[in-house]
């Protein structure tokens, strides 16, 4: 790709100033967490002076891909984006590799062998923060040897997210044959399904001591139908969920949820100051972690009053 | 009696009816034509307004992008005509991918998968088909029913994605025909052309697809005409099945992946194509051509967003909207003004 | 023997349709099948043709035993068919809907060349001579009609045609093109079934005939050997003399001088070209012409079914603009279509909906008739127009052909109009329930009723007539007033001769 | 009892009933009602519960529907009007005051009333097809939806709001109530006027109705308004039932199932005869499947197929041809013998 490498630099330069043009393809406006996403990198790119190009994929691959593919023909500096699924990327990518453009994943993981195609990934690790809920859990019923009834809310059947925050979860319970989910359905990551299978659940299964929820909205939903069965959320039903968005974390701080597993959408600073570095050629590492953490209830009350999202 | 013995047959052969018949020959082109025209009106206020629009690859690009959505809508404009709909579409293109990806996997053979992955929507589409014929079920259940049936088969195969490693695949998916530097068009394309011009065919040249037009215009009087009203439909649900199929082997050279979430919303991309190109949603009016502006105008509305590049996300779709509302009501008063 | 039905029975929920109905064809002969509106004589073509089942008897065709599960069949088989009501369709040309199914074809594909030239051929063997490439709904319902005869008079190896009513909305001269072409089938050997409501017809052509009254056979009889007043009380069971006093009637009655509507100059390009036109209160207009003169064109002008682009109308004196039908109804205008399958009725409503449509719509959504109110002037013109069966509760789509038409009638005479505007009302109609239709048009207009009457059968025109308006070419040539030397030959001159009278 | 097998509605309630009648057999209390909080709880009526927002759009899905038309933008004025109420819920000094709530109520509803405007504008006198006339709104909708909440979910903390879709009264659900109020409301604008016929007649022949004299176009547009004030009122129960409007998920995909109980219902696409009854039983039956599959505990993959496995056989069975297929000719023909003898 070293003639590629020339023209985008001529691109750039024909430009007038030296401004580097991003383009960033977002998955979508699914969820709040996405919003805040789409957001922090917007603002820091703005800050950063970076010349950013948006594309809302709509949830869908065939988007992105078409997306990637004008940035190249555009000629951008640099792409960015958050893959919609994990595979499937391969042939995109060697086309701006072709052209050049070095390319930057953020927030997803992409699952080709072929690790030249893309300079660095920038995100979360779903898997790890399934094993983060499941190691509070094991933690927390330390020691007690009667049986724990588990419900689980699983995000949209097939989303990244939500195959992987069960599994990661799985992984960690299934060492101690007392943790038991009873039953698993889908909430597709929102409020409203949320509390509708919470709802059904409270009837159909007849003890419930831990709800653990792929997202905070699921959650939030399913503590409105638990207050509605007459039952206290936090206490007589131990709730985990992962995100930590700012309605989440004042239920944290209020008691009602237990335990948030953080899955941070402010990816933008971290993604502006790697795009300066790989635009000037420096090197950077493979994998760039955000920095991501769990809350309790008392964690939750010191940060809230500066939670933003 | 009336004495019929002095017909006054003279009047008959107006010189009014001549020019009538070019004027009614031409009516049944204008939705088409409109959307050609419009098509590029909107193609040069792109140019017009972004660097590099003129590209001849950012119009390349709309067909690489949307060679497998040209393809189903294809499938979708023969059911259509019908005066039926295929809603099962986006979800066979899932299933497809799915199997063929699950298969690769497993180390089958691309020889054997190609076929197989084909077979899957042509099967799902005769079977809908027989159900609609048969049984007298409304298209728009039996599809719908169907398109629960095709994702809910490939949730339960996988709920992954799978990559698609297969060196024939990576091949076909890799493939380029270049016709000078950066410019090029993919397999898909091709096949895609293909596909269209095919479906052209047989439809304008065809007893087949005469009988297609014949059904949507009126299937009742079809079959009391002698036409092989049952086959024929059945006919054209298998084949939206097969254009579905091969959209979804398209889709998966395009994605290298197989994946139960591909393809979805995918139906009403379709439709909305098939119905932007001129064919009526009742059926019996239309051409594989107006589908194929259709898909361009779909295309070149995305190509518009991307360039403009400052959109967010709830933008997008209002500026998506604005567009399209703009391109129905300008073709549909050009269309109303003509006639 | 080409075709023998015995005992034949179809069952439809609620209605006997035929009941062991005999029926036998031979070849080279053409066979009348005569009956009332909803005798079964449609029900019993399709179930010969295979489109509805059979409940119980026997069909052989060829001495063979057959039964078709279609239409499809039955056309391979040899019986070519005109079933009652257009059945073609409107979105594909005129050739192609003559060839469908049978195009033909060079390397595999449709030769449209050939096809056209053979549509033509097709046409003009019934002296019809249009533009074939021009889709199908471009033209009116008659040609349609000549249309699909063409289709059906067409097909190679025809033994058996059936055709039903094919002559509704004919004229004179089509029809007798029809009677040549099936002239000549019969001498070669082709068996012909034939419907048609037009007595004269019937014994200008069949040779022999089979009647059917209620779904069971009468008699099968020798055209020569029975009498036109027999073969009518054998149809209906009882004596009929109510034709003859109409005419007297009808021509004395007097003439009343308020202006009820005024076209000036009225006229739409493409359509009809401008005419004058003035209908008075209690007068029966009656619009005469050849087939595609433009009479149905003229009719919804003055509906507002379309809208004019030169002149101007008047109503009561002062000057109206119809936007739409509902604009002209507002002023007591009413227009039953003579397309009563797409125009007319709507077949998935009742007969009693279907009734009270156009009154409910002149009174708004928000006013509902009261159910006994429906039920009552339902009741009443299914007894006036004797429509069968007689339970109003009925899918109209259900009824037989001349019953649907009675519907339709029926709708714009409970509006109480004005004006009533009819085009071919007495199409498909049975010669009684005509006599009957005819006599209230008659009664209507003695009691103050204007009416503007439409029909391909010059003779109803010319007998219920006032006046008579003659067209030609799409343009309104002359006014004749109905006076005693008026008759179909002084018309068809007027037409032929083409002397511009009163119009500008 | 050949009768009865007759009836339009008997096979969705007997589906209705089968499925009701699995619960019995595999789940857990399904059928136990008691009161909690002084207001019922239990699983049949959680399904009271959860059915309003999709009978609501039924129910201007059928109207519609019936005209011939079909309108893909109720999720997208769904999440509009839920989105609107919180945002001006969340601007008000007092949230808390009923006669506030109720003003932003109306006025989220006067929103959607434009929107139904709007969609009728383009299908009536435009004569834009329905299906791409109102994907235009679909899609544009909810983008004005995410632009009200700026893409997040905006929390309200209103009591009387809540009302809407998670309070009671008298014990019942007030979505229920809302829901029977505007099935009655339906009921009796098509069934006590003249307008179900109209509509009918319309669907059934757009050429034939305007001969005969009906205001087609008019009453098209107020067919589309009607779609959409029902859309906004599901929107608002589905909003206040989670106190927060998320204006990506609310109404997402409920076109589809609203066409789908439509249709369930008895009433053909195509338009013409509509059934009130059968599309609000078809929304039942769809949110009982929807319960049922969470409460027998059909695995995440499943329940799609699931779903596609009772619609076929609803469909089927309520196809006569199937059944005269499967069960015989026979008992199909002797019924119908003996009916026309008894007529
Ligand atoms: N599909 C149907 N369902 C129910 N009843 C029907 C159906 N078709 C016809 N009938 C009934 O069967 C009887 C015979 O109808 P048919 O159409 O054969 O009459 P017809 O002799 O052709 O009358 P016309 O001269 O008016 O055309 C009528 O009473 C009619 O109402
Ligand atoms: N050669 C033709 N002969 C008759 N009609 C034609 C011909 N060519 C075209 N037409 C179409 O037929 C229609 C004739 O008008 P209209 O329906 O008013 O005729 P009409 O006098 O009512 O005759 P009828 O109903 O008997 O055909 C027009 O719509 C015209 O387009
Ligand atoms: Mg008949
Ligand atoms: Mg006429």
């Amino acid at each position: 790709g070293c003639g590629g490498g020339d023209d985008a630099g001529s691109g750039n330069g024909g430009g007038g100033d030296d401004k580097i043009t991003l383009g960033f393809s977002q998955v979508g406006a699914e969820s709040g967490w996405r919003t805040a996403n789409t957001k922090s990198i917007q603002e820091s790119a703005a800050s950063a002076g970076i010349d950013l190009k948006f594309s809302d994929a709509q949830g869908k691959q065939e988007n992105q891909i078409k997306a990637i593919r004008n940035f190249i023909t555009q000629r951008v500096d640099v792409i960015a984006f958050s893959p919609v699924v994990e595979s499937g990327w391969s042939t995109v990518l060697k086309e701006a590799k072709d052209a050049g453009i070095p390319v930057i994943l953020t927030d997803r993981a992409i699952d080709d062998p072929d690790t030249s195609l893309y300079k660095t990934f920038i995100g979360s690790d779903f898997v790890e923060e399934g094993k983060k809920a499941g190691d509070w859990l094991v933690k927390e019923y330390n020691g007690k040897t009667d049986p724990v009834n588990i419900v689980e809310l699983q995000g949209t059947p097939g989303a990244a997210p939500a195959n992987d925050r069960k599994s990661g979860f799985a992984d960690v319970i299934k060492a101690d044959t007392k943790f038991k989910v009873v039953a698993s359905q889908t909430g597709q990551f929102t409020r409203t399904d949320g509390k509708a299978v919470m709802e059904t659940f409270l009837k159909s299964q007849p003890k419930i001591d831990v709800l653990y929820a792929h997202n905070d909205d699921m959650g939030l939903g399913a503590i409105e139908a638990i207050e509605a069965a007459g039952k206290k959320p936090g206490t007589d039903i131990k709730i985990i969920t992962v995100d930590a968005v700012k309605d989440g974390m004042t239920a944290l701080s209020e008691g009602k949820i237990n335990f948030i597993v953080e899955c941070s959408p402010l990816l933008g600073p971290q993604l502006m100051d790697l795009v300066k570095k790989v635009n000037n050629g420096e090197t950077i590492p493979q994998r760039v972690l955000t920095e991501e953490t769990t809350f309790t209830p008392e964690q939750a009350k010191e940060v809230l009053a500066d939670r933003k999202y | 009696m009336i004495d019929v013995t002095t017909p006054p047959t003279p009047q008959r052969n107006r010189p009014l009816l001549g020019a009538k018949r070019v004027y009614k020959a031409n009516t049944k082109h204008i939705p088409v034509l409109a959307t050609l025209v419009l098509l590029v009106v909107m193609y040069s206020v792109g140019v017009y307004n972004y660097d590099g629009f003129g590209d001849t690859q950012v119009v390349l690009n709309v067909f690489v992008d949307n060679a497998f959505l040209l393809v189903v809508a294809v499938g979708m404009t023969y059911v259509i005509l019908t005066g039926g709909i295929d809603l099962s579409v986006g979800a066979v293109i899932a299933l497809t991918t799915t199997v063929a990806a699950t298969l690769l996997e497993a180390g089958w053979p691309a020889g054997v998968v190609l076929p197989l992955a084909l077979l899957i929507g042509t099967v799902l589409g005769l079977g809908m088909g027989c159900v609609i014929h048969f049984f007298k079920v409304e298209p728009f259940i039996a599809t719908l029913a169907g398109m629960f049936l095709a994702r809910g088969l490939s949730l339960l195969i996988n709920r992954n994605s799978i990559p698609i490693t297969n060196d024939f695949w990576t091949q076909m998916a890799q493939k380029r025909f270049r016709f000078d530097d950066g410019v090029f068009i993919s397999l898909n394309v091709v096949i895609a052309v293909i596909v269209v011009v095919l479906a052209a065919l047989v439809l304008a040249w065809t007893r087949f697809g005469r009988n297609i037009y014949a059904i949507g215009g009126n299937a009742d009087s079809a079959l009391l005409m002698g036409l092989p009203v049952g086959r024929t439909r059945i006919a054209v649900y298998t084949f939206s099945g097969f254009c579905a199929s091969l959209g979804g082997v398209l889709y998966s050279f395009y994605t290298s992946s197989g994946y139960s979430l591909h393809g979805q919303g995918l139906e009403l991309d379709a439709i909305a194509a098939v119905v932007i190109g001129g064919v009526l949603l009742t059926g019996g009016s239309g051409y594989v051509l107006g589908t194929v502006l259709g898909v361009l105008v779909l295309g070149l509305i995305q190509t518009i967003i991307t360039f403009q590049g400052d959109l967010n996300s709830w933008w997008t779709r209002i500026v998506v909207g604005i567009l399209l509302f703009a391109f129905i009501v300008l073709q549909r008063l050009v269309t109303r003004k003509a006639k | 023997m080409v075709l023998q039905m015995t005992g034949i029975r179809k069952v439809f929920p609620g209605v006997v349709a035929l009941d062991g109905v005999d029926f036998r064809l031979l070849p080279g002969e053409i066979h009348a099948l005569m009956g009332e509106n909803g005798a079964g004589k449609s029900t019993l073509i399709k179930v010969l043709t295979g489109v509805y089942d059979i409940d119980g008897g026997q069909i052989e065709l060829a001495g063979e035993q057959v039964r078709f599960t279609g239409p499809l069949q039955a056309q391979q088989a040899g019986i070519s068919t005109v079933y009652q009501e257009v059945n073609l369709c409107p979105n594909l040309s005129v050739a192609e809907n003559i060839f469908i199914g049978r195009e033909p074809r060079r390397f595999g594909r449709i030769h449209w060349s050939e096809m056209r030239k053979r549509a033509h051929t097709s046409l003009a063997r019934l002296d019809l001579d249009i533009d074939v490439s021009a889709q199908l709904d471009s033209y009116s319902l008659a040609i349609q009609q000549m249309v699909a005869i063409a289709r059906a008079t067409d097909v190679g190896n025809t033994k058996v045609l059936i055709l039903d009513e094919p002559t509704s909305s004919l004229d004179a001269s089509e029809v007798e093109q029809l009677f040549a072409v099936m002239r000549r089938l019969k001498d070669e050997n082709v068996a012909i079934l034939f419907v048609s409501h037009f007595l004269d017809q019937v014994y200008e052509i069949a040779d022999r005939m089979t009647v059917l009254r209620n779904g069971r056979l009468i008699g099968e009889y020798r055209t020569a050997e029975l009498p036109q007043m027999q073969l009518v009380s054998k149809m209906i069971g009882k004596d009929l003399e109510a034709l003859e006093q109409i005419e007297e009637h009808a021509r004395e009655a007097p003439r009343q001088e308020t202006k009820i509507i005024e076209a000036k100059g009225l006229g739409r390009t493409g359509s009809i070209a401008p005419f004058d036109l003035t209908i008075h209160a209690g007068e029966v207009v009656g619009l005469a012409g050849l087939l595609g003169s433009g009479r149905t064109e003229l009719a919804r002008l003055l509906f507002g079914a379309d809208r004019p682009d030169s002149g101007e109308l008047d109503v009561d004196g002062t000057p109206a603009k119809f936007h739409s039908p509902r604009d002209a109804m507002t002023k007591g205008i009413a227009f039953s279509s003579e397309n009563r399958r797409t125009e007319g009725i709507i077949g998935e409503l009742t007969v009693r909906e279907n009734i009270i449509l156009a009154l409910q719509a002149a009174r708004g959504w928000t006013r509902p008739i009261p159910r006994r109110r429906q039920d009552e002037l339902v009741d009443k013109y299914v007894k006036a127009l004797q429509i069968r069966p007689a339970d109003p509760e009925r899918l109209v789509r259900d009824l037989s052909g001349g019953n649907q038409q009675k519907v339709l009638l029926a709708r714009w005479l409970i509006t109480e109009p004005r004006l009533l505007i009819i085009d071919e009302p007495t199409r498909g109609i049975d010669v009684g329930a005509k006599a009957e239709i005819q006599r209230l048009v008659a009664e209507l207009a003695d009691g103050g009723m204007a009416v503007l009457f439409v029909s391909a059968e010059l003779e109803e025109v010319l007998r219920l007539s006032h006046k008579i308006e003659v067209l030609r070419d799409r343009r309104l040539v002359e006014e004749l007033v109905n006076t005693d030397d008026v008759d179909a030959d002084r018309i068809m001159q007027t037409i032929a001769s083409g002397t511009t009278g009163a119009t500008p | 009892m050949t009768n009865l097998l007759r009836h339009r509605l008997f096979w969705p309630i007997a589906v209705l009933v089968v499925l009701l009648a699995s619960n019995l057999v595999f789940s857990n209390n399904f059928f136990t009602i008691t009161l909690q909080d002084g207001h019922l709880y239990g699983s049949l009526i959680d399904i009271l519960r959860r059915s309003a927002p999709l009978v609501l759009v039924a129910l201007g899905m059928t109207l519609v529907i019936s005209t011939g038309g079909i309108d893909l933008s109720v999720g997208s004025v769904m999440a509009i009007s839920g989105a609107l109420a919180c945002l001006l819920i969340g601007d008000l000094s007092n949230p808390d005051s009923t006669t506030s709530v109720l003003l932003v109520v109306g006025a989220a509803i006067a929103l959607c009333l434009v929107f139904g405007l709007w969609n009728g504008f383009l299908v009536a006198v435009l004569g834009i097809q329905p299906i791409i006339a109102t994907l235009i709104l679909m899609v544009a909708g909810r983008g004005v939806a995410q632009l009200i909440t700026d893409g997040q979910i905006l929390n309200v903390h209103s009591a009387p709001y809540r009302v809407i879709g998670a309070g009671y009264f008298l014990a019942v659900p007030v979505s229920f109530l809302i829901a029977a109020a505007a099935v009655a409301l339906t009921v009796a604008l098509t069934r006590r006027t003249a307008l179900g016929l109209l509509l009918e007649s319309v669907g059934g022949s757009p050429t034939a109705s305007r001969l005969a004299g009906i205001r087609a176009r008019r009453i098209t547009i107020m067919v589309y308004v009607f779609a959409a004030a029902f859309a906004g009122v599901a929107g608002l129960i589905y909003s206040s039932d989670v106190s927060s409007a998320d204006s990506n998920a609310a109404g997402n995909l409920i076109e589809l199932n609203a066409i789908l109980a439509v249709v369930l219902g008895g009433t053909a696409l195509t338009g013409g005869r509509f059934s009130i009854a059968g599309s609000v039983l078809g929304a039942v039956i769809i949110t009982t499947l929807d319960i049922t599959a969470v409460s027998v505990g059909v695995p995440v993959e499943t329940t799609l197929l699931f779903k596609a496995i009772v619609v076929i056989i609803l469909c089927l069975a309520q196809s006569p041809t199937f059944r005269a297929k499967v069960f015989g000719r026979f008992a199909t023909k002797k019924a119908a013998t003996r009916e026309a003898v008894a007529a």
